[in-house]
């Protein structure tokens, strides 16, 4: 592939090394950096799919009426989109890509701790990717339950649900394994030198991260496992006839489903941590405050997930406490936007395509923050509840959040994972319509909720057809981008320039191997005597 | 807090990589091990949850449905479990002594006494099975909706800790040949170690059955 | 390889004689709560329930699963998983008492 | 290991096993483009016989409730003011609504009571003829339940029963449910058009409300259990929390000592 690599460097690149050939070289291969190829690929092309589905229900909403499908159809669809987009997708995101590939490298490591236990996590992966596909084709039709599979009527239903169902246990198996291995691997495998507190930021968002997949996912296992055994045996235990009680199946949902957004979350943050002191010439300011507010993040995130259910009947003195610890969350997060910005204050900004992402995240992510805290205030909650409004909050939060993270990683690190330099100019062009397209979209989405267009429905009343029609045509700006975007990354993989080792100027230890990087990584194990980030003469602490 | 000498961990990846076994990063495999058994025990906890939440909510029902067991199998069960739980750390005391025959005498006992457990419970099983007090069972749904959450709690929770039971009688089986190969020996026994934590974690689960199915009458 | 808790371990034996003592206080707390679960009432019974089982499982995680002999990372990472089952359960307990 | 088998087990299921079902289920069981029996005779408030076909002439809101109801009941009816107060439709004349208690013990008075209590709420001029609370038999109102798909059971003196609007199209067809306790105005429109034009329309949002009965003894028993079991966690998580900083600090010394 890359002869000047070869060339170069003694040891071939761990693109070109191996005795296999062609895809068994790839799928029988436990090199963390092949598995985290494996599953960027696999990944792409689910979120390509529910793109697909996304833009459809769009087009669905450009008229009154149906316009290209019946509401059933359109039930399904939705149900689709947020099961691929969020198990497939943004769950998995940057820890299983970026993170399996840059983890160890970042930590000075060879591998992760279980290289095959790696491998197996991305074959639960594909396995509960079928499976979910599997179900839209086969048993009584596509899951109609949204994705949250609410009992009791996902017990009832006639459509697809234990399928689907047990494809959301295998995915969560996988994602559990993932934690496991990374926290493992920061415990055990940094360089000599490499402390707790001269480890990249990255890495100090995936290990929170790991913890809350560990100690959140089997919860969510179990709850599945209850629906699956629910629908085989009728045990009783979310079944109203029987006594049970279906509010509880919704506190054990949202138990991990809410933690689960601080999954999806805090990777991409500490991805846009490692951008920003690169392209700003900085040290990062505040590093111990944004290592820790990430522990913050997800020991707190993990006791909010009532607030989910305001309108479900809880208790009232459980709303109030909920809706409290739901502003609470909002500190952490706050704290490290205020660094990242104290970051680039009299930093010198190279706006270089990664840098580009990354600031829109912070924007984005601070508008998808502050409609989540207007949540978290009850009042306003039971106003916006199944409207719009969450819909545009949670898009601004998950694409204009995880979504944004993902692309500026995907920027920022691509040189070095294939060795490849893209087209920079293509891809801060494509910057302009993905941001225009993106808020002329779920901005309009936000204003729509406000006004009481209730979603996940497939029509819509005439005071809402201008609105919508907006938003359909952002959608179309948005996704037009979005391929340029991602068209830009194959043209350079064909055909693309050889990438330096370090194009950015960047100083963490990934930028001191070769693009792509050998297979055992490091040449010679590195010791690390200084703080990361270390861009001043000043030592920072 | 200070890095963990890298040498040795670094010699690891670098035989993973390349797909050798030179040698074994025992503390981290034990991290692993547990941050695994992490999982079971919040996979349980999701029950233990649900069950503390009905019974809150039915006390007398559970109260009535929970004296419908046989706590003498209960209890002799739970003897059993624990007896075994009992060879399997000196299954692995023997191993670490040099003791290989000891050990294997030991760890096939822990089998077996998973076999007897898994009997007992088969035939506690079918008593209830065959008065139809089974989910959907004619005779559990005409009782009060307590009783039926009861009776479903507890064929879930034991029944997921039946196949806990099997899994781990499979992964001890594969250690005994381990062992008997001498593929695990007094140098490298992390295997049996881990074998170890899953089995007493699947003993430690059944401690908190006990006294929530059986005695809560 | 040198380092000082992997030696630890390969050299920590625990006595056969420790597992059995063990082994005899499981079994008794067994007993014992059986006996009371079965003739003293309700309330009783409910305490006698919270306190011995925690603590037989308590015993197996601290002898058997050699808690005891492993470092302060181990036992911490065990505090926070138990710790996070205790927050899960006395949340959602708010929850359904003021219900 | 153990997940393989566990898995493989689960996934062997489906080819074993039918979905089971419980005998009598509480919720709804959706009977989109059916026809209610439009001549079951029910009391209005006045206590007159009147038949459904003689109410239904436009789109109709259909809630199935009982008024003796300390559950879900009030708070769905709240919302539904609530969501009345907005919606931009004209009561009376492009739609109505129609309360109809499925307990036989609920009298002609109770429901004139409500009614007049209801209308009270309602801060927009209402015809009282577009809100009408009717009550019935218990063949009668089981007919109308049946013939909608909802599903209730009697528990001691109240009733378990899922909360949702029931849509009627003015021929008396159901054509769409609208789940849970709380509405948004612009979704009621919508339904309301729909019915209007006599489209049936499958549901969305199927996260249904239960009510439950309330039982004070075992409330008491609750927060006793509750404040137990909390104590004694606490108390085992501040021994184990001190029990570690105990022995970790002297671990911490003998490394350092080592190293």
């Amino acid at each position: 592939m890359s002869m000047a690599a070869v060339a170069a460097h003694a040891e071939p690149s761990f693109l070109d090394a191996g005795e296999r050939k062609g895809l068994l070289a790839w799928v029988l291969s436990t090199d963390h950096k092949r598995i985290a190829i494996l599953y960027l690929t696999a990944m792409l092309i689910f979120f390509l799919v529910g793109v697909t589905m996304g833009i459809l229900m769009r087009l669905e909403q450009l008229t009154m009426g149906e316009t290209i499908m019946k509401a059933q159809t359109y039930n399904a669809l939705f149900t689709l989109h947020g099961v691929i987009m969020i198990f497939l997708f943004v769950i998995p995101g940057l820890p299983a890509s970026f993170g399996n590939f840059f983890l160890p490298i970042l930590i000075g490591a060879k591998d992760v701790a279980f290289p095959r236990l790696n491998l197996l996590s991305w074959y639960f992966f594909m396995t509960g990717a079928v499976l979910a596909v599997t179900s839209l084709f086969t048993g009584g039709g596509p899951p109609d339950t949204g994705w949250t599979f609410y009992a009791p009527y996902s017990i009832r239903t006639g459509t697809n649900v234990s399928l689907a169902v047990f494809a959301a246990f295998i995915l969560g198996l996988s994602s559990i394994l993932t934690g496991l291995n990374f926290v493992t691997t920061i415990h055990r495998l940094r360089a000599p030198g490499m402390t707790w507190h001269r480890m990249p930021l990255f890495a100090w968002s995936l290990y929170a991260t790991g913890w809350v997949q560990i100690l959140a996912t089997p919860i969510i296992g179990i709850t599945l496992m209850l629906v699956i055994m629910e629908r085989f045996f009728g045990i009783g235990v979310f079944d109203p006839a029987k006594g049970g009680d279906p509010v509880l199946y919704q506190h054990l949902f949202w138990i991990y489903s809410h933690p689960a957004v601080y999954i999806m979350i805090l990777p991409a943050m500490g991805a846009i941590t490692e951008i920003i002191p690169t392209f700003a010439h900085r040290t990062i300011f505040g590093y111990r405050f944004i290592a820790y507010s990430s522990v913050a993040i997800a020991a707190l995130g993990s006791l909010v997930w009532a607030h989910h259910m305001f309108t479900s009947g809880i208790s009232d003195m459980a709303s109030l406490v909920f809706s409290l610890l739901t502003f609470l969350v909002a500190i952490p997060s706050a704290i490290k936007v205020f660094n990242w910005v104290a970051t680039l204050y009299k930093g010198s900004i190279d706006l270089q395509p990664p840098m580009l992402y990354a600031l829109s995240f912070i924007f984005l992510f601070c508008i998808g923050g502050l409609t989540g805290i207007m949540q978290g205030a009850l009042a306003v909650n039971v106003h916006v509840h199944d409207t719009y409004f969450i819909v545009g909050h949670f898009h601004y939060v998950m694409f204009g959040g995880t979504g944004f993270g993902f692309f500026a990683a995907l920027l920022y690190w691509f040189p070095k994972m294939f060795g490849k330099m893209y087209n920079r100019k293509v891809a801060t062009l494509a910057w302009f319509p993905i941001f225009i397209g993106f808020n002329v979209f779920y901005f309009t989405m936000l204003v729509l909720g406000w006004e009481g267009m209730p979603r996940r429905y497939y029509n819509h009343l005439p005071q809402y057809h201008t609105l919508h029609v907006l938003a359909t045509v952002g959608s179309w700006i948005l996704v037009g981008g979005v391929l340029v975007l991602l068209g830009n990354f194959i043209v350079a993989l064909l055909k693309g320039q050889q990438a330096p080792a370090n194009p950015w100027g960047g100083i963490s230890l990934e930028w001191t191997i070769p693009s792509p990087p050998t297979v055992e990584n490091f040449e010679e194990v590195p010791t690390i005597t200084q703080p990361p980030y270390h861009f001043n003469p000043v030592v920072h602490r | 807090m200070s890095s963990p000498a890298a040498q040795a961990h670094t010699d690891l990846a670098h035989a993973e990589a390349h797909g050798q076994a030179v040698h074994r990063d025992y503390a981290g495999a034990k991290i692993g091990m547990w941050l695994f058994l992490f999982t079971e025990i919040l996979l349980f906890g999701g029950l233990f949850i649900l069950y503390s939440a009905y019974r809150a909510k039915y006390p007398h029902e559970f109260h009535e449905a929970s004296n419908e067991l046989n706590f003498v199998i209960g209890v002799i069960n739970t003897v059993v479990l624990l007896t075994s739980s009992l060879s399997m750390a000196l299954s692995i005391s023997a191993v670490q002594k040099g003791n290989r025959r000891l050990s294997m005498i030991f760890l096939a006992a822990t089998v077996v006494l998973g076999g007897v457990f898994l009997v007992n419970k088969y035939f506690e099983w079918m008593v209830k099975i065959h008065h139809g007090l089974y989910p959907n069972g004619p005779e559990l749904l005409k009782r009060k909706p307590g009783e039926i959450l009861f009776f479903g709690l507890y064929f879930t929770m034991t029944g997921l800790h039946g196949l806990h039971v099997i899994a781990g009688m499979i992964v001890l089986s594969i250690l005994l040949v381990l062992l008997a190969k001498g593929r695990i020996g007094q140098d490298d026994y992390i295997k049996l170690e881990n074998g170890g934590l899953y089995w007493h974690l699947v003993d430690v689960i059944w401690i908190f059955l006990l006294p929530l199915f059986y005695l809560a009458a | 390889m040198t380092q000082l808790t992997l030696a630890e371990e390969h050299g920590h034996i625990v006595p056969y004689s420790t597992f059995i003592t063990v082994w005899v206080i499981l079994l008794a707390l067994t007993m014992i709560l059986t006996y009371v679960a079965k003739t003293f009432h309700e309330a009783l019974s409910v305490w006698a329930m919270l306190t011995i089982t925690p603590l037989k499982a308590g015993l197996v995680f601290y002898y058997f699963m050699h808690l005891k002999f492993e470092g302060p990372l181990l036992k911490a990472m065990v505090f926070v998983a138990l710790s996070t089952l205790v927050v899960f359960i006395g949340m959602l307990f708010f929850d359904t008492s003021f219900q | 290991m153990k997940a393989v088998v566990l898995g493989v087990l689960l996934f062997l299921w489906p080819a074993f096993s039918g979905c089971a079902r419980a005998a009598e289920e509480v919720g709804i069981d959706e009977k989109l483009g059916a026809v209610i029996p439009a001549d079951l005779q029910l009391n209005d408030e006045a206590g007159q016989k009147v038949s459904l076909r003689q109410l239904i002439d436009k789109p109709t809101v259909l809630t199935l409730n009982y008024f003796r109801c300390a559950g879900i009941c009030t708070p769905q009816l709240n919302d539904l003011v609530r969501t009345l107060n907005t919606v931009e439709l004209e009561p009376g004349k492009d739609f109505q609504v129609i309360t109809v208690s499925f307990d036989s013990r609920d009298t002609p008075d109770l429901a004139a009571g409500k009614r007049a209590s209801y209308l009270k709420l309602l801060k927009r001029p209402f015809p009282p003829a577009a809100w009408r609370f009717l009550t019935g038999d218990e063949a009668s109102t089981r007919e109308l339940t049946k013939a909608v798909g909802f599903g209730f059971k009697r528990d001691k003196d109240a009733f378990i029963h899922p909360g949702a609007l029931i849509i009627l199209s003015p021929d008396g067809k159901v054509t769409r449910y609208m789940y849970g306790i709380t509405y948004l105005p612009a979704d009621l429109q919508m339904a309301v058009g729909e019915a209007a034009a006599g489209l049936p329309r499958p549901s969305i949002s199927k996260a249904l409300k239960f009510c439950f009965s309330y039982d004070p003894q075992g409330h008491k028993y609750v927060i006793s259990f509750t404040r137990i079991a909390g104590s004694i966690s606490l108390l085992m998580a501040a021994v184990f929390g001190v029990f570690i900083l105990v022995t970790g600090r002297r671990r911490d010394h003998t490394e350092r000592a080592h190293s």
